[in-house]
């Protein structure tokens, strides 16, 4: 399935855009992460990431719908 | 009693004045802002500037809760946050909150909640630039 | 590195602002700033407005071991206390301290510090006066 | 031995006047105290009374003398 990134802070730098399509292979947070971490293994590098959807933070059991938009959400640092 | 909050997430200067204006109350005993500013320098290397960016929607959500966990815990009468993203200059401020009680010790506490778990909790990244290169804050172990 | 003090017993309206821009400072990574105003009630009893005097002399003085204290123990890059007497209003502020740090954590610790403090040795007097008499605050048991 | 006294807050409303000299039968602050108490017994009912010389709190030992100014410092209540 497709689903929609948004990227942030450090994750944005790693992919390059704010903003991609990602033809999903897996089902949950926690295969996204795995998916990510193969192809951009830059992110295996970072302190932790974590992900958003509908603008709250989700667990790695949370399941992934077809257009789904998730936010890539690097350690942050504000304040 | 309905506590009074106001959260901005801005690419304007903050002013501390409009924050403690928010949190002005008959009621109050004490007000204890918390100003944070941009350092000149992190583990002693040179900073030039830094730049803030937010994940606006979700950042006003977070910050949302931590006001109504203050206005629940530590019986507040306003909260005033605000945040600024966007390339600031060293001395500026990036963060003012501000907290007003009934009684002076809640205010201490409730302000100091309120950074500490801005800090963990809102997704906002802060990006310091040096004079030969650039780095995310904390992104790293 | 020194600390730069900023003590003021004043009759005038205070202004958080002009404590603010003292403790402004290339270093500073956090300032938290106490703003002490007057509460329209004391136990459930309307107070109409409050009068504080102050023996001056021993009160910048004991209000400067207060900022040399907390410039010593938490590293503090400047320190502002501002005090008014005289006659005040409801809402108006009555005492106001601003501490700037490195780092924000710091300056917690040495504002409520010097709040504290201040209350217990410095030598200013509040009464309060309502519709149906005056009270000096804390003289009796 | 004549001294001075200077009262703030609640103790210049006891003695009714901001200052006045007192002719002083004792030597210490100690002795100040039981003077005072005795000759104004509304004293007695404040939580606290410390004294001040040279604008620094002094404790009950402390020997006044002739002219000494001495602060009269009920219960502070500033901030």
């Amino acid at each position: 399935m497709n689903i929609r990134l948004v990227a942030f802070g450090i994750a944005k730098d790693i992919l390059r855009q704010r903003e991609m399509t990602l033809d999903f292979s897996g089902q949950s947070i926690f295969d996204l992460r795995q998916q990510l971490f193969s192809s951009y293994p830059e992110f295996a590098r970072l302190k932790t990431i974590s992900f958003a959807v509908h603008d709250s933070y989700q667990d790695d059991a949370f399941l992934l719908t077809e257009s789904d938009e998730v936010v890539l959400i690097p350690p942050v640092s504000g304040g | 009693m309905a506590c009074k909050i106001d959260i901005q997430v801005v690419e304007e200067e903050l002013s501390a004045a409009q924050c403690e204006a928010h949190v002005t109350d008959d009621g109050a005993g004490g007000t204890v802002v918390f100003i944070g500013t941009v350092r000149n320098q992190t583990q002693g290397k040179e900073v030039k500037r830094l730049e803030f960016e937010a994940y606006r929607p979700m950042a006003i959500k977070e910050m949302e809760k931590i006001a109504h966990h203050i206005a629940q815990v530590w019986d507040a009468i306003a909260i005033s946050m605000h945040h600024r993203v966007g390339v600031l200059q060293i001395q500026e401020a990036a963060v003012i909150i501000a907290v007003s009680t009934p009684h002076r010790v809640a205010a201490f506490a409730a302000c100091q909640y309120a950074i500490d778990t801005l800090k963990e909790t809102v997704p906002i990244w802060k990006k310091e630039i040096f004079s030969d290169g650039e780095i995310w804050v904390a992104a790293h172990p």
